[in-house]
């Protein structure tokens, strides 16, 4: 076979020109941001998309790890990448099934019902997926984009991707449209704003939503799969998707519940993440844990400034301007109205 | 009555039904998996002393929480604010000076739960004054506890010479709260478990503060107009839950570990979460439920070395306890309306 | 409601008292020993090493039974101390205990206390020096040292940049030592074999904070591998337990870059993308265990602290090395030759690469010309050497 | 279509709220359904879309029998209601608004068919603006040009002038006529005699769930009230004006956020023994007036004083006004006032103001007893307060309230009531408790405030428009300043 050898990083030779963060080059840690965020953006928006519609699915965290298992072995088994993706998905639903059946049909806390079963998904995925553990398996890989030797190197290193990124930022574009232009997705907002308006002009809202439930947590489970296909392959104990499922959670609040605000949040994590590694080399002093865990007081923080912003803007309502009006565009946050309220028909 | 017969059989045929189907799955045999675990959890005392080793911080756990859950908060910090106590406690066992054993513990027993205390009072302010909810900010803060205390564990308070995911050195034998001969769990771990849940019923149930956190939870605006501050009810029950937690985080360090580690919380704070929603919020049910769970727990490690079988599938069953509970409370419910 | 929960909870606790308690017993004719691992019993690392040596040990000792727990750590096994789980191995008939933990030294300590008639090996640690440890505690440790070396002159020989990473897991005594002998290996290969400037020769070491990837906690450890290659190294060193850096490599490897790695730990590492790998440093406890579990046998145990090199005559030699290294798909035959060469070199004392002169880090003098460091100099080893990369606190 | 209700009857547990209905509404005409508050009308309304289910009867469209299981259902024949409280989506936009719940169409042809509707109608509403920041009336626009456009045959209008203004009236009833003459089937639910005087063909009066009575138009004023209340309710003495004294709460300079304007006020003071009524549309300042005085909202400029004390800005406000006997009882009791899932002795305990430790169980039982029998609850003392009627929880909440309260602040203290009930709540008010004692209320009704109040604040759009001693006012003058048209 023949092939042309690429230099392994020309990045070496064009060292002294590139912007470096830390020891890494700037496009380097915009592909590895890229890359990493990849995942969580796909299962952020894969709950952002259920609770849109009012249900929040909490078993996020089990659901993840449960979804990587069976896509990875799935995957292992029938030596099917896609096979194991959609297998992945399958498992997300299944969690999601639960969810919507217990909150919609039962009425239950979907608190309680979440969080409940994202130790069952846990702990399940550990215990089915334990005779897979670090064996190797169906690894999804780097694609090029077609003319990427007509590319300028900055670029080239950001393009070459694993599909599951143009997958993510096509999600973003069209759960953009989705939510602004669909009907379906006008259907959806208005069950999470008012399921008995939306009941009251003949939609189905539990229908509506066990749909909307089951479309996001099939997301969900992709984005699992995009951890032991993808980004960190193979399946194990830890996998290292552990502790996701809640940063995705905080990450909608974040969002404010718009597609592109949530990707937006999963690209700073990811950011906050990676540069950390570049960061442990600056400050040598600081133990690493400090890098690692500086994204969720962060998180918080915002989440803080977040309620500030909205509480000021709503106080002031349109007429204000200035910080307060910037603070607004970028940190307020506005939930479905009825999320987490179950719907009984009448 | 022949209708709550049938609910307990469908919820623990469920259970069953469900681990038997997750064992065949797994190709391991499924009544010997039944046995094994139960036959690791109670079959001698020396077992179920174990088991009661576990029981303690799970029963510490359960009753703070119930105060949380009176209030309509879900505290799911309370895995941090073990972790902050058990820091808390350690920070008096090793300060040098006292002399005094049973001073000391004492000491440190406080400091344990006010290092809880404070860190879920840390939760209710992020609540109260940020805004932000109190899941994602418990969430948050258990991922900093948990950063906290490896810092400490691989920085000021690591080991002479290797610092090691072994955690701190080991405390002097005085320090260890001791046990009957040939049991494994601490008389004072008992008895403060009986009396955090004597003192849980008191309070919820015969005590005005009881009564005035329902009434939070059940409607906050209306509670205002009773001159009951959700504010500041929240703040208090997440402080005591948080004060719970931290109780238990003391009894991980001086009767179990006898030292700091990494995972000094071993997750019996989402496991007590699990237990209290089975229980359905009520404290009549917790001691026996929590014997359950700590017998599954114990119990499971038989699966590993009698039939080389996860033992994860504790947690399974954990889990699905939980849920088919859920689901034959859903179905009364619905019963109820048609 | 509240009936469903309070009976549910009192057929629970009916449930669990009217079970009989029946206990088991074991048979008096085998030698069982009882085997605890720190992770998983598959995790192509450190326990999966212990568990096949236990395996081979059965095939080797007549009647000698292996029962055991994996996954001994308190994240795993919430709750579950060491001391408890010693008695449940003691109540199955174990007669002599492997601890493969450093975690597990002051467990093992306490259950030895607990046991007196009961033999106890624990693996790393040093209590069997101590005068006052108990009589029936015994230590094996491995000389990974070399391992590490071998290692590093396998990246140095293969790597065309001249950049290697070394994934770390947390900075201690043990992780300095490996990470500066690891150094060693490479500079010796890039400067005496391949002749080349040792300036050019960049090692850098990046800890992730913990043995295996904490999300949240620790960096992960895919991502540092990621940074690796991106910042130009082509051979990725791991000193943690997971194998994150051999998959990350195979990756790349796919994707057409000329990379490899290194993993750690376990003879069959490299099965898990044979493609990308170089080659593995690993443990072999057969030799250690059979000198503790025949001692017991013939009733000749000591309080022994052991701690044992590979057989530089066969280092893959499962009988009687202690420390091996696999070459991997990866290694060419031509640096597969000249690491042949090195580890003679090791053997026989004509390289010896702990010896001045040496800088630490911080290029104060560590070693001066000539002179050679002490056990316990490698032992206790404060700081990264000059040359390395990284954070030595 | 003319649509026939054929014996119809519900029943919600133990509660009958229809029984054997049975009424023809004629396509083209306008059918009036009148009666007093929980005769049955909007649940009647409700059936016919398929929002609820009935118990029995049939419903028949063009002597044809259906069956209405849901909305849909209800839609796809071209049934549509307009609610009394808007049921729209308020984050969503006008144009978002509209074309929900309609066959498939572009959202061109939406955004079209939106302007040339409001052009034809005269309404104007901006397709962009989020729903949430339009005035009641605009909400109700947009649901009746998106029925309209939904081509429906059947309209259901339940008590469309519920918060609406005069103006936006006059925009509203001719064009219902005009559909009405173009073939629409229209039902329109009210209360409102006049209302239902100027637009309806015909009449059926609904009472406690039957049908008392049924007539064409022109109408019979005497007769209608007649059929609505079983006899015309007597017209009491108005109370005698109480004596006045102190000043209780003064007001300078306040502007608050609330409710859709908020609230701007130069200055008030209420005095110990009056009673104050507080007229308006919905939504007009009343609600946030009542909750400054009790502390409840914090204002953001101007300051208060209760008892000549000075109320902080600070979330302390409402202990400190509790303290100088304030007492607030809001509009919606079991959301606002009353605890679920818990038992009216334990509502004494909470409101018990010694401090102790322990419930003291007995000692609330007694006093729930007691209280049980002196308001007459229907109910025992361990019952819960959401399993107790709308009545009986405001009979509670005046059984919980300190009769030495000075300063009474009521937000629709008969909402729900019958007039029999809402006659006790007044006399308990005005006979039982202490002449001394200051009253404000709010009401939507027009009469209540006229005859109860010895002075009335009227607001609209966030200011008091009108402030005068009821002798010196009368009806018209305070309606015409409750919908903005100042004397």
């Amino acid at each position: 076979m023949l092939r042309i050898e690429r230099p392994v990083c020309s990045g070496y030779a064009t060292e002294a020109q590139t912007i470096m963060i830390g020891d890494i080059p700037l496009s380097v840690l915009v592909a590895s941001v890229l890359a990493a965020s990849v995942p969580l953006i796909i299962i952020a928006l894969g709950e952002m998309i259920t609770e849109k519609s009012g249900v929040i699915n909490l078993s996020l965290d089990g659901a993840v790890l449960f979804s990587a298992m069976v896509a990875f072995v799935v995957a292992k088994e029938s030596d099917s990448l896609i096979v194991g993706f959609l297998a992945g998905g399958c498992a997300g639903m299944v969690t999601g099934l639960i969810v919507g059946y217990f909150s919609i049909y039962l009425h239950l806390s979907q608190v309680a019902v979440g969080f409940a079963l994202s130790l069952l998904c846990r702990d399940l995925a550990y215990f089915l997926g334990n005779p897979y553990s670090r064996v190797q398996g169906p690894t999804l890989i780097s694609s090029k984009l077609p003319f990427h030797d007509m590319l300028p190197d900055f670029l080239q290193k950001i393009t070459t991707q694993p599909l599951t990124v143009p997958f993510a930022l096509g999600l973003i574009v069209l759960l953009v449209w989705f939510f602004k232009s669909s009907r379906a997705g006008l259907q959806v907002r208005s069950v999470g704003e008012n399921p008995a308006a939306a009941f009251a002009r003949g939609l189905n809202p539990n229908r509506i939503q066990m749909l909307t439930v089951l479309a996001g947590s099939f997301l969900v489970g992709i984005g699992g799969a995009a951890y032991s296909l993808s980004l960190k392959p193979g399946w194990g104990r830890p996998q290292g998707a552990e502790g996701i499922g809640w940063i995705a959670l905080a990450l909608v609040i974040f969002g404010s519940w718009q597609p592109s605000r949530v990707a937006l949040g999963a690209l700073l994590f990811a950011f906050l993440q990676v540069s950390g590694i570049g960061l442990q080399s600056l400050f040598p002093t600081i133990p690493s844990q400090v890098f690692q865990t500086a994204p969720f007081p962060l998180m918080i923080f915002t989440l803080i400034i977040m309620h500030y912003s909205t509480s000021k803007t709503r106080k002031h309502g349109e007429k204000d301007s200035g910080l307060h009006k910037w603070l607004g565009i970028l940190f307020m946050s506005r939930a479905p109205k009825s999320l987490g309220k179950s719907y009984r028909q009448e | 009555m022949k209708q709550l017969i049938q609910d307990i059989f469908v919820a623990v045929s469920l259970v069953f039904g469900f681990t038997s189907l997750v064992l065949l799955i797994a190709d391991a045999p499924v009544l010997d998996a039944f046995k094994n675990i139960w036959l690791g959890s109670f079959a001698s005392t020396m077992k179920f002393s174990q088991v009661l080793t576990v029981w303690v911080p799970l029963v510490l756990c359960s009753c703070g929480l119930l105060f949380t859950f009176r209030a309509n908060l879900w505290n799911i910090g309370i895995e941090g604010q073990i972790i902050m106590g058990a820091i808390g406690g350690m920070a008096v066992l090793r300060m040098p000076g006292l002399e005094n054993p049973a001073l000391i513990l004492s000491l440190s027993f406080v400091a344990a739960i006010l290092g809880g205390g404070a860190w879920g009072l840390l939760a209710g302010l992020l609540k109260t004054r940020g805004g932000v909810h109190e899941i994602f900010g418990g969430l948050g803060l258990n991922f900093v506890a948990q950063g906290f205390i490896l810092w400490l564990i691989f920085g000021p308070w690591k080991r002479p010479g290797i610092a090691s995911m072994s955690g701190t050195e080991l405390l002097p034998l005085k320090l260890w709260l001791s046990s009957p001969p040939g049991w494994r769990v601490a008389y004072a771990g008992l008895a403060i478990a009986i009396t955090a849940l004597i003192l849980t019923w008191l309070f919820l149930y015969k005590s005005k503060l009881g009564l005035k956190l329902k009434a939070i939870g059940k409607n906050p605006r209306a509670a205002v107009l009773y001159d009951i501050s959700p504010e500041g009810y929240y703040l208090l029950s997440i402080i005591i839950g948080g004060a719970f937690a931290g109780m238990a985080g003391f009894m991980q360090i001086t009767a179990v570990y006898h030292r700091l580690i990494p995972a000094i919380s071993s997750g019996y704070g989402y496991l007590a979460l699990l237990l209290v929603m089975l229980a359905g919020y009520r404290i009549v049910p917790i001691p026996f439920l929590a014997l359950f769970f700590a017998g599954l727990n114990v119990g499971s490690i038989q699966l590993p070395i009698v039939l080389q079988v996860d033992s994860t599938l504790s947690g399974v069953i954990q889990g699905c306890c939980v849920l088919s509970a859920l689901f034959v409370l859903g179905m009364r419910q619905r019963r109820k309306q048609s | 409601m509240h009936k469903f929960f309070t009976g549910l909870a009192v057929v629970v606790a009916a449930v669990a008292f009217v079970l009989s308690p029946v206990q088991s017993h074991a048979s008096t004719d085998t030698f069982t020993f009882g085997l605890l691992m720190v992770g998983p019993s598959n995790d192509h690392g450190w326990s999966q090493a212990h568990f096949e040596a236990g395996k081979e040990i059965e095939k080797n000792i007549p009647g000698s039974k292996m029962i055991y727990i994996d996954k001994v750590n308190p994240a795993d096994r919430p709750g579950v101390t060491v001391p408890f789980l010693v008695d449940d191995l003691v109540g199955k008939g174990a007669t002599l205990i492997i601890a493969n933990s450093d975690d597990m030294k002051d467990g093992i300590r306490e259950a030895a206390m607990l046991h007196p008639d009961i033999k106890f090996l624990h693996i790393s640690g040093d209590d069997a020096k101590k005068q006052d440890s108990p009589s029936n505690l015994a230590n094996l440790m491995g000389k990974m040292e070399y391992g590490q070396m071998m290692a590093g002159f396998a990246a140095a020989m293969t790597s065309k940049t001249g950049k290697i990473g070394y994934l770390g897991p947390l900075i201690n005594d043990e992780t300095k030592r490996l990470a500066a002998s690891c150094f060693l290996g490479a500079r010796y290969a890039w400067t005496e074999v391949l002749k080349k400037d040792p300036a050019k020769l960049s090692f850098k070491v990046s800890w992730i904070g913990f043995w295996f990837n904490i999300p949240g906690v620790t960096s992960d450890p895919t991502q540092v591998v990621k940074n690796f290659f991106d910042a130009g190294a082509d051979v990725v060193i791991s000193g943690i337990d997971t194998t994150e850096a051999l998959i990350v490599a195979n990756q790349r490897k796919k994707e057409g870059s000329d990379v490899a790695a290194i993993p750690y730990d376990f003879l069959g590492a490299c099965e898990t993308a044979p493609d990308a790998c170089l080659g593995v440093p690993y443990f072999n406890w057969v030799p250690g265990y059979t000198h503790f579990i025949s001692a017991a046998i013939d009733n000749k145990w000591n309080k022994e602290w052991l701690w044992l090199g590979p057989d530089w005559k066969d280092m893959n030699n499962m009988m009687s090395s202690s420390i091996g290294f696999q070459n991997g798909k990866a290694l060419s035959a031509d640096n597969a030759k000249a690491l042949a060469a090195f580890s003679t070199g090791l053997g026989d004392g004509t390289v010896d690469l702990f010896s001045g002169p040496l800088n630490y880090q911080d290029k104060t003098v560590f070693l001066k010309a000539g002179e050679k460091a002490t056990d316990e100099q490698i032992w206790n080893l404060p700081q990264l050497l000059e040359g390395m990369k990284g954070a030595s606190k | 279509m003319d649509v026939e209700f054929q014996h119809i009857s519900k029943r919600f547990g133990s509660v009958q709220a229809l029984s054997d209905v049975s009424l023809t509404a004629k396509q083209g005409t306008i059918h009036g359904l009148i009666g007093e508050n929980g005769a049955g009308k909007s649940t009647l309304m409700k059936i016919l879309t398929g929002y609820q289910a009935k118990s029995g009867g049939d419903i028949l469209i063009n002597g044809e029998k259906i069956a209405l299981k849901t909305p849909d259902d209800a839609a796809q024949i071209g049934i549509g209601m307009l609610y009394q409280e808007p049921m729209d989506f308020p984050h969503l936009t006008v144009l978002e608004n509209f074309s929900l719940g309609c066959p498939v169409l572009s959202r061109e042809r939406f955004a079209a068919s939106l302007k040339h509707l409001a052009f034809a109608f005269g309404f104007q509403l901006a397709p962009k603006r989020r729903v949430e920041l339009l005035t009641v009336g605009e909400r109700q626009q947009i649901e009746l040009l998106r029925l309209i456009h939904c081509e429906t045959s059947v309209l259901i209008l339940d008590e469309p002038t519920t918060g609406i203004s005069p103006a936006q009236k006059a925009l509203l009833f001719p064009a219902l006529k005009k559909l009405a003459t173009e073939g629409m089937t229209i039902l329109l639910v009210s209360h409102k005699l006049e209302e239902v005087a100027s637009l309806c063909d015909e009449v059926t009066v609904l009472r406690h769930g039957n049908v008392t009575h049924h007539t064409y138009a022109p109408f019979r004023f005497p007769e209608l009230l007649e059929a609505m209340f079983g006899a015309v309710p007597e017209q009491k003495e108005k109370p005698v004006a109480r004596a006045t004294g102190n000043a209780v709460l003064t007001m300078n300079n306040i502007q608050a956020g609330g409710e859709r304007q908020g609230l701007e006020l130069k200055n008030f003071s209420a005095k110990s023994g009056e009673i104050i009524g507080l007229a308006g549309l919905d939504g007009a300042g009343q609600a946030t007036f009542l909750r400054l005085a009790a502390g409840l909202t914090i204002p953001e400029q101007g300051d208060m004083q209760l008892f000549s004390t000075k109320l902080p800005t600070s979330k302390k406000a409402s202990r400190i006004a509790g303290k100088l006997q304030t007492v607030f009882l809001p509009a919606d009791r079991l959301e606002e006032a009353l605890f679920t899932d818990i038992s009216l002795s334990e509502h004494f305990s909470l409101r018990d103001p010694k401090s102790s430790f322990w419930q003291k169980t007995e000692t609330n039982r007694q006093r729930a007893a007691e209280a049980i029998k002196t308001f007459s609850i229907k109910g025992q003392y361990d019952d819960t307060a959401d399993n107790l009627s709308g009545g009986n929880q405001q009979r509670l909440l005046l059984a919980l309230l300190d009769p030495q309260s000075k300063l009474i602040l009521l937000e629709n203290p008969t909402r729900g009531l019958d007039i029999r009930s809402g006659q006790w709540v007044w006399e308990y008010l005005t006979q039982t408790l202490s002449p001394e004692a200051c009253i404000i209320f709010s009401s939507p009704e027009l009469d209540e405030i006229l005859h109860y109040s010895d002075r009335i604040l009227v607001f609209y759009d966030g200011d008091i428009v009108l402030n005068s001693l009821t002798a010196e006012t009368d009806h018209g003058s305070v309606a015409a300043a409750m919908t903005g048209m100042r004397s």
